[in-house]
């Protein structure tokens, strides 16, 4: 189809960003809205292989510990300038390392950034990072533009709110907690592009409310699950719409029960595998994620098809009897109504899931003399609960694994990552030695098969123990109306930058 | 408006600030005594801030020091009219409230307006045909209503008026990037604010039926309403000129017992038709830990609060000349 | 005659949101055993103030009071309770709508933990009997009683404590006439069964009349006029009870200047210098404005406050 | 008295609802042994779909019927503890300022003033969220947000007993304050404050409903609240879940209206025939 | 003290026939609160109607103007001529065009009666505007002339006042002045002096007599006080429980009473001192019944000392000996048989 020039496209979102730019910033609102207002370094193919977008190109030296990235000619920032290789070393060292959360863990290992002319960056490593290179899209690495930031505190510099970027859309207005309109931007480097003359975001807290929006034709696209499961058949049938699970790649959600190991019953394995065989994942994938997911077989989501390996993983498949058997082992006898153990679970407060996984469990448990208390708090709660009381015996969570394991699945079993008041990190305080090194070895392997040899080590071992027990890898779904074309084109779907995205005529 | 009753209205505006002051302490307190903080939020959300950064930014957001030293220091900032800054936001208490506050104003007062005018005229009309079908055909209707919470009638009123019959927006304040003269502004703002005030006065609209019905029947019971009648004047000029005024009485006296309720309420309707108000603003801010700006919220909000009901016993003097006995 | 109740220089004030009333500003009286003294003037002149001050409803302000000759402090309205009771005027407010007509009776009693369950019942049961009530009416409840009997009521509640002295405040103004007359006997008999003293307050000057044996006259919280009913009923001094008398059929009153008021009692907040009456009174001097009349003793018992008294006071005896 | 609710139609109408949920309630363990929770079906079975499911299932294919009967339950219980909780801080509120009137009445009137400058609602989702959602934290969130109103109207008719007559009479025989307070103003000022607790546990099963709205609910506990937040986001499409639990709240709040209505004119000729 | 004494035998204003309320009551049944009186009031006369609380007095005066309220009172009456005109049969636009114009009234609480929320003008105006061909400017000077004439001093500042500023006399004057603007022919007058003190009383009695006098409308009076009675009207028909009992001249009814109960109230009234004379008062026994415990006979039957079988049969009927009357099987006068 030949793309379509103008018209507006309005865009759903909830939460509202809070402020305009990612690049000190892990949320996810914050990234959406960015993207589109600054490019990054690259967008990804559906397999996580790096596009260029403001890198033309890059290299990488043997030993891993120079990495070069030639930068795009003539490409100006909304306000004229010219975006350089200095923009790139000052967002590097002074924002992403310094202020953005996943950035720190990221670029840790960036020493410096030599810039020998306008056009090229050369980024000086103290160990090899090949996770990097899959975390340079402008989610984790928003570019900020040094002519406006440098010398200034970058978490209250107004630009936050005002945002001068190299996209293909410009800044045209901000109401906070309600609505964020762009437009076009005539001068983007690739000419031609975007195809849309405006793109509004709107910020909608109730679910069905965002439903009926995207019904009545108020809005044309509603990314990450925003719509309510219930209603995407419905939507889909009616023909307007389309639902697609594409352009998630990098995000890689999993539904994983955090054992606190720190807790006297939890410590016990044959406990562990005793919820792990009570629990029919299944059951959860098609009633409570309406399909949208895989019961998960390792630690990492499946989408990550170069590294996800199963074979020879160990399996706890549901089996109600073989966990009483378990429970029994672990001496848990049933009283008189049939109840060997009460435990309680903390779900994330944070959609509805986790807290659906929680009231399916308690069921579940049920069945095998495990009296479950689901607790309810909020965010905040839940974050002090587990991170920094560790008053809690186990959760479900909702862990985002990222582009790559560094990124998300690592700081879940590695041991140093365990740290007090630090929130999703090693919830379940899981430390083994013979872990952490596979995790460390295989985060500075620059050789692919190697690598993917070291993490299926890690799958292995990480199901053996059972610190923490993934239960369904979770697909997003993007729905939009029809009308709206090209939004999930590559890995980082809805959170590209949409200069590709164009709208068909209203018939 | 004698000196009586500037005495009186300081009188009034003295208590006043006491009652700020209950509503600072109480709530500032209230906030720092229950476990979890914003950095605790924070660290959270960013998944992975050590505990020498989140000390730090305790620190920074001076979390760090007695509860006592904090409120004083808070009690202090709100007197030079600052309300403190918003972390999470980037942004100042005041602004970002002052920013958010039109759009609840908005809706409030539009929903009261309805509520008290519609509410009014089925009260009085109830009144006047009292015990017959009209009146238990409103009282009815109006208790329907009453019975109703504001999510489902709100929801129920979005599906049909937006989703089925396409005539309404979805919600919002206005089309976003609206541009187009006042006027243009207005009707779009008008279109949006339709389904929201109604939804929110729905409810109201109930109680002032009830309130007037009562009010009225009570009023028409009086010796002046016979008096008035014994002048010879029609039923109509006896309703409108003698009964109404007085029977509006407790109906004022309501919409001050009642505004902040309707702030209350604010907060279901604001979440549902995505308007950008405080009662949202606070609500998200409940579920960041975001202390500054819920305090904001609930002291602006009781700021007005108060404000309304100076406003409403000014009107009150104004229409029941007695007062300065009465009070 | 045993002095049963004395006052001296009582004096009531109530603080408002426009300034303060000085409802009752001195008033000095007795009462002997078995003697009522009646107490009338307009409304708001601080009647029922001064009898709520009395029995401890209001804090006086100052003054002194004693009973049975032993000063009792007026600021502490401990246990007057047994000396003294009250009779209400209005015969549906005065009784708790939830309790039986035994239940009020024996209230008093049961507050005081006095005599036996059995003996209570006997008593209550006397007292109804003497006050009229029979003994089918006594488990029912206010409501269903007439105001007559509501009166009676409240009556032998206020006996039961078997008090001595008892003020009443307008008992009988919210009666209809052919009651009133029924309550008035029956104040009257239990007088002289029981040796009783009464304050009688009314603004009816014809009861007051028939039940007192002295009367005082009030006017803006001051007492004007006080002496023994023939005297002021024959030859009132004061020119306000001279215009008291025109208002009723008194055809006794012996001929004096003619006082007919045209004006409204002046402000409470601020009443009139000198002598308070002088802004309503046909017959005020110079004089009036500028001093305060001190209540003199024209007469046996008969004391007036009025600068012109003494004028009219010789012509009367005159007369005589 | 019962016989004058019972003689007006509005009466009967609520206190045969009421009766109902009341039975609801009780009948629930014995009408569903396994409980409100358990997965009887596949999810989002529409009312009728499935032989014995005449309310469908939910979200989690637990049956709603199950749903509404434990429900009533919760409800109930929120409404009338709540109610309960609200009646008791603001009646002795009220009546010590309004017993007591000068600095007593000065200080709690204020504090009362307070409560009620704050926007109930946003308050008790304050409460809620930051003591974490629970049944206690629900019951007292709404009892915190409701006493003023209890307060003031009992303080008002405080005032007007104090004034009366009979009160005067009884301090005349020297009866001590508190047994005043106790045994004469406050039976004699209650009856509206009665009238008030009817529409009370209304308000709060309501509050209930709104704060399960927003996520506030207590997810161990089955209440209208949580089916309807069960529901919520599905409304588009299955909106039996959030609107059977809904009418049952609306019918609930009728029912104890039309019975507050009914009780205030029971009392009130009553009160008038002077 | 002598009644006044009204020279020609008057024209009837008012002339009532067989007025009775029937008042519904909460168990579906009627009661007559007011059961078939009749009496006329003459130009120039005033009739007082006296009798206890809860007689009827009020009603039978609501009734006449329509004024009662509708839903739970029925109005029966063979003829109310009012100037020659029935106006039992009137339709409301017609009774409401002689409200205020013909007839007015003036109730007994003047604080209740008068509107809290408007002032004095607004409310004279407006009574002045609606019977009379006036602009507002010409109305205002007329209630200052008004005000005048009924004494109010410094009229001009009362104007913009709130009745609740007014004492309680001030407050009947305006009423007063109220009950005038429309030029009335009758004045109904329902106790107008109960709720003021001895002095004001007095005072406003006087006002009404002299205001009646120059005027030479007619007033039907209503009261309680015995003594008022004396003072301003040439008529009284006594009252009681719904019934007329007697009626007469005044000086007739009051020094020569036929009827018991009238004689009863009479001496009721505290006259003298117990203390010299040791008297007790004559008390009469019982209570007034309420309309729906009347008996069947003659209502004052059960309190009365002359009761006979008869009595309690059958209601006497108002016989007429001249013009006095009386209702009573055994009058005081009767001659012992
Ligand atoms: N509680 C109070 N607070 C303020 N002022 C009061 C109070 N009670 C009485 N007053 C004022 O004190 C004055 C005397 O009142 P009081 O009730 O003693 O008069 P009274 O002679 O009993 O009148 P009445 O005949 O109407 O009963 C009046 O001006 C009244 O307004
Ligand atoms: N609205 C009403 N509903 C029922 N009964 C009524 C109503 N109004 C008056 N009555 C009854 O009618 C009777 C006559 O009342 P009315 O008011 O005419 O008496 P009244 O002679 O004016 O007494 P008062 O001296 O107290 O004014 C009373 O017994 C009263 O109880
Ligand atoms: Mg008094
Ligand atoms: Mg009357
Ligand atoms: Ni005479």
């Amino acid at each position: 189809e030949e793309p379509v020039r103008g018209g507006e496209a309005t865009f759903l979102m909830s939460p509202a960003p809070q402020v305009l730019t990612s690049a000190m910033t892990t949320a996810g609102a914050e990234q959406v809205v960015s993207a589109k207002i600054s490019d990054s370094l690259f967008t990804y193919d559906f397999n996580l292989n790096p596009q260029p977008l403001l890198a033309e190109s890059y290299e990488v030296s043997d030993d891993g510990l120079r990495v070069t990235f030639h930068l795009r000619k003539g490409v100006k920032w909304h306000d004229g300038v010219e975006f350089t290789s200095e923009d790139l070393a000052y967002t590097t060292m002074e924002v992403w390392k310094v202020l953005h959360g996943r950035g720190r863990t990221i670029f840790a290992n960036v020493e410096s950034v030599e810039t020998p002319d306008k056009h090229t960056a050369v980024f000086v490593m103290r160990r090899p990072s090949p996770g990097m290179l899959k975390s340079l899209a402008a989610q984790y690495a928003q570019i900020l533009p040094a002519h406006i930031y440098k010398g200034t505190d970058p978490l209250t510099n107004p630009a936050n709110l005002k945002p001068i970027g190299t996209g293909p859309f410009r800044f045209v207005s901000f109401q906070p907690g309600d609505n964020l309109v762009l437009e076009r931007n005539p001068d983007y480097w690739d000419e031609g592009k975007p195809y849309l003359d405006k793109l509004i975001f709107r910020f909608i807290p109730d679910p069905a409310t965002r439903a009926a929006a995207l019904e009545s034709g108020d809005a044309h696209i509603v990314p990450q699950n925003l719509i309510p499961m219930a209603d995407l058949e419905r939507l889909e049938a009616s023909g307007e719409f389309d639902v697609t699970t594409k352009g998630y790649e990098f995000l890689n959600e999993m539904e994983m029960i955090e054992f606190n190991l720190d807790d006297d019953v939890m410590k016990d394995i044959r406990v562990r595998k005793a919820i792990a065989h009570a629990i029919d994942r299944q059951w959860i994938v098609d009633n409570i994620l309406f399909g949208y997911g895989q019961p998960a077989t390792t630690p990492l989501h499946h989408q990550l098809t170069e590294l996800h390996d199963d074979t020879g993983v160990p399996q706890y498949e549901y089996d109600p009897e073989k966990s009483k058997a378990l429970l029994e082992e672990a001496g848990y006898k049933a009283d008189a109504n049939g109840v060997r153990l009460k435990l309680v679970v903390d779900p994330l407060p944070y959609g509805d899931h986790q807290q659906h996984i929680g009231a399916y469990m308690r069921e579940a448990m049920r069945e095998v003399g495990i009296d479950l208390e689901v607790r309810a708090q909020d965010f905040a709660g839940f974050v002090k609960r587990v991170y920094t009381d560790r008053d809690f015996q186990f959760t479900v969570n909702l862990l985002t694994g990222g582009s790559d394991p560094t990124v998300g699945t690592q700081r879940t079993f590695w041991g140093p990552s365990f740290k007090i008041g630090v929130g999703f990190s090693n919830g379940s305080h899981y430390e083994n030695p013979e872990m952490d090194k596979i995790l460390e070895d295989a985060a500075a392997e620059m050789d692919p098969a190697k690598r993917k040899e070291l993490y299926h080590q890690f799958q292995k071992l990480a199901m053996e123990d059972l610190p923490a027990f993934p239960l369904v890898a979770v697909e997003s779904t993007t729905t939009a109306s029809k009308r709206l074309k090209n939004h999930s084109i590559d890995a980082n779907g809805t959170y590209s930058n949409f200069a590709e995205v164009w709208l068909e005529p209203a018939k | 408006m004698d000196r009586q009753f500037w005495t009186y209205l300081g009188w009034r505006g003295a208590q006043s600030l006491v009652i700020i002051a209950i509503v600072i302490v109480g709530s500032f307190l209230l906030l720092h005594l229950v476990p979890g903080d914003m950095v605790d939020v924070l660290g959270g959300q960013r998944g992975d801030m050590d505990a020498e950064m989140m000390a730090d930014l305790r620190a920074r957001y001076g979390l760090d020091r007695p509860v006592l030293v904090q409120l004083l220091e808070y009690i202090g900032a709100v007197l030079r009219g600052d309300l403190g800054y918003s972390f999470r936001n980037s942004t100042d208490v005041l602004s970002l409230v002052l920013q958010r506050l039109p759009t609840t104003i908005l809706l409030v007062v539009c929903s009261v307006i309805t509520a008290v005018f519609i509410g009014t005229m089925a009260g009085v009309v109830a009144a006047r045909h009292s015990h017959r079908l009209i009146d238990v055909v409103i009282s009815m209707v109006v208790l329907v209503f009453y019975a109703t919470p504001i999510f489902l009638t709100g929801l129920g009123l979005m599906i049909v008026f937006s989703v089925k019959l396409r005539l309404l927006p979805i919600g919002g304040l206005m089309t976003p990037g609206f541009g187009g003269n006042w006027l243009e502004l207005v009707t779009n703002v008008v279109t949006h604010l339709i389904l929201p005030v109604l939804s929110l006065s729905l409810f109201y609209i109930a109680i002032y039926t009830r309130l007037a019905r009562a009010s009225m029947l009570q009023v028409l019971e009086q010796d002046y309403i016979r008096t008035a009648y014994a002048k010879g004047l029609s039923t109509y000029n006896v309703i409108i000129g003698h009964a109404l005024r007085n029977a509006l009485l407790p109906v004022v006296t309501m919409v001050g017992l009642q505004i902040a309720e309707l702030f209350g309420g604010a907060v279901l309707t604001e979440t549902i038709f995505s308007l950008p108000g405080v009662g949202r603003l606070a609500y998200d801010a409940v579920f960041e830990r975001d202390y500054p700006l819920i305090l904001g919220v609930l002291l602006v909000c009781s700021f007005i609060i108060i404000m309304v009901n100076l406003i409403i016993d000014i009107i009150y003097t104004l229409l029941d000349p007695r007062v300065e006995v009465s009070r | 005659m045993t002095r049963r109740l004395e006052v001296a220089d009582l004096v009531v004030r109530h603080k408002t949101r426009k300034g303060t009333v000085h409802a009752v500003a001195g008033v000095s009286f007795e009462i002997g055993a078995g003697q009522t003294l009646g107490l009338v003037g307009e409304s708001g002149c601080g009647k029922s103030s001064l009898a709520r001050a009395i029995v401890g409803l209001n804090k006086p302000t100052s003054g002194n009071l004693a009973i049975n000759g032993t000063a009792v402090d007026p600021r502490r309205p401990s246990s007057r309770a047994r000396d003294m009771q009250m009779i209400f005027q209005d015969p549906y407010g005065s009784l708790n709508p939830r309790l039986t007509v035994r239940e009020l009776v024996e209230e008093p009693l049961k507050v005081h933990r006095l005599r036996s369950r059995a003996e209570r019942r006997e008593w209550v049961k006397a007292l109804l009997d003497r006050v009229g009530i029979p003994e089918t009416m006594h488990d029912r409840l206010p409501h269903q009683l007439s105001g007559g009997q509501r009166q009676r009521v409240g009556i032998a509640r206020a006996l039961a404590l078997e008090p001595k002295i008892i003020i009443c405040d307008e008992p009988v103004s919210a009666l209809d006439v052919s009651v009133q007359a029924q309550v008035l006997n029956l104040l009257v008999d239990l007088q002289r069964e029981q040796d009783l003293s009464y304050l009688f307050i009314s603004h009816d000057l014809e009861v007051i009349r028939y039940v007192s044996h002295w009367i005082a006259v009030m006017y803006l919280g001051v007492i004007v006029e006080i002496g023994p009913v023939d005297r002021i009923w024959k030859s009132p001094l004061h020119p306000y009870t001279r215009a008291l008398m025109q208002t009723t059929d008194n055809r006794e009153m012996q001929a004096g200047p003619e006082v007919k008021l045209n004006s409204e009692l002046p402000n409470p907040l601020s009443p009139p210098s000198g002598c308070r009456f002088r802004t309503r009174c046909p017959l005020a001097i110079e004089r009036c404005a500028q001093e305060e009349p001190q209540l003199r003793e024209e007469a046996a018992g008969h004391k007036v406050a009025c600068h012109r008294a003494q004028e009219w006071a010789s012509r009367v005896s005159a007369a005589a | 008295m019962l016989r004058r609710v019972l003689l007006s139609p509005a009466g009967i109408i609520g206190l045969i609802t009421l009766l109902i949920i009341v039975g609801m309630a009780l009948s629930a363990p014995y009408v569903f042994p396994k409980g409100p929770w358990s997965l009887v079906a596949r999810p989002y079975l529409w009312p009728g779909q499935r032989e014995g499911l005449i309310f469908g299932t939910d979200a989690l294919g637990r049956d709603i019927l199950a749903g509404v009967f434990y429900g009533s339950r919760v409800s109930l219980l929120v409404g009338i503890v709540a109610t309960a909780c609200a009646l008791l801080i603001g009646i002795t509120v009220g009546a010590v300022a309004g017993y007591f009137g000068a600095a007593a009445d000065a200080v709690l009137m204020r504090i009362t003033d307070a409560f009620q400058t704050i926007p109930g609602f946003l308050f008790a989702v304050v409460l809620v969220s930051i003591l974490s959602p629970s049944i206690a934290t629900i019951i007292l969130a709404i009892a915190t947000v409701s006493w003023p109103p209890v307060a003031r109207l009992t303080r008002a008719e405080v005032l007007r007993v104090r004034e009366s007559e009979y009160v005067q009479s009884c301090k005349v025989i020297g009866m001590s304050a508190p047994r005043i307070i106790l045994t004469q103003v406050l039976p004699n000022s209650l009856s509206p404050v009665i009238v008030a607790a009817a529409v009370l546990v209304a308000t709060a099963i309501i509050t209930e409903a709104g704060l399960s709205f927003l996520g506030l609910g207590d997810p161990n506990v089955m209440s209208w609240g949580t089916l309807i937040n069960v529901g919520r986001p599905s409304i588009r499409t299955t909106w039996f879940i959030c609107i059977i639990p809904g009418l049952f709240v609306v019918l609930t709040v009728l029912a104890l209206n039309l019975l507050g209505d009914a009780i205030n004119d029971a009392l009130n000729p009553h009160l008038r025939r002077r | 003290m002598a009644g006044i004494k009204n020279a020609q035998a008057p024209r009837p204003l008012l002339d009532v026939h067989n007025l009775s309320v029937a008042v519904k009551l909460a168990s579906k049944a009627r009661a007559y609160a007011v059961d078939k009186v009749s009496f006329s009031v003459g130009v120039g006369e005033t009739l007082a109607l006296v009798g206890e609380s809860g007689a009827g007095k009020s009603l039978t005066a609501m009734a006449l103007m329509r004024l009662h309220k509708a839903q739970t009172m029925d109005v029966e009456a063979d003829r109310i001529d009012l100037l020659g005109r029935d106006i039992a049969r009137m339709n409301d636009r017609e009774i409401r065009s002689i409200r205020g114009s013909t007839v007015a009234m003036i109730f007994q609480d003047p604080l209740s009666a008068l509107n809290p929320v408007l002032t004095v003008e607004r409310q004279l105006v407006e009574s002045i505007v609606l019977h009379n061909d006036m602009s507002r400017s010409q109305a205002r000077k007329r209630a200052l002339e008004l005000l005048d004439m009924v004494r109010i001093p410094a009229a001009g500042s009362r104007l913009s006042e709130y009745s609740h500023r007014l004492s309680g006399g001030m407050r009947q004057r305006v009423m007063i002045a109220m009950a005038l603007a429309g030029n009335p022919k009758l004045i109904l007058a329902d106790e107008p002096t109960t709720a003021l003190d001895v002095t004001i009383s007095a005072q406003i009695l006087d006002l009404l007599k002299e205001l009646q006098r120059d005027l030479g409308v007619g007033m039907l009076f209503i009261t309680h006080d015995l003594h008022a009675v004396r003072t301003v009207a040439h008529r009284v028909a006594v009252m009681y429980s719904g019934r007329i009992v007697e009626t007469g001249d005044v000086s007739k009814v009051f020094n020569d009473p036929s009827h018991p109960y009238t004689e009863g109230l009479l001496a009721a009234r505290p006259h003298g001192s117990f203390v010299g004379a040791a008297h007790r008062l004559r008390e009469i026994p019982g209570t007034v019944p309420a309309p729906a415990d009347r008996p069947a006979g003659c209502a004052f039957a059960p309190r009365c000392n002359r009761r006979t079988a008869e009595c309690e049969v059958r209601p006497p009927p108002l016989e007429y000996v001249g013009p006095a009357g009386f209702a009573c099987y055994h009058p005081l006068q009767e001659v012992p048989a």
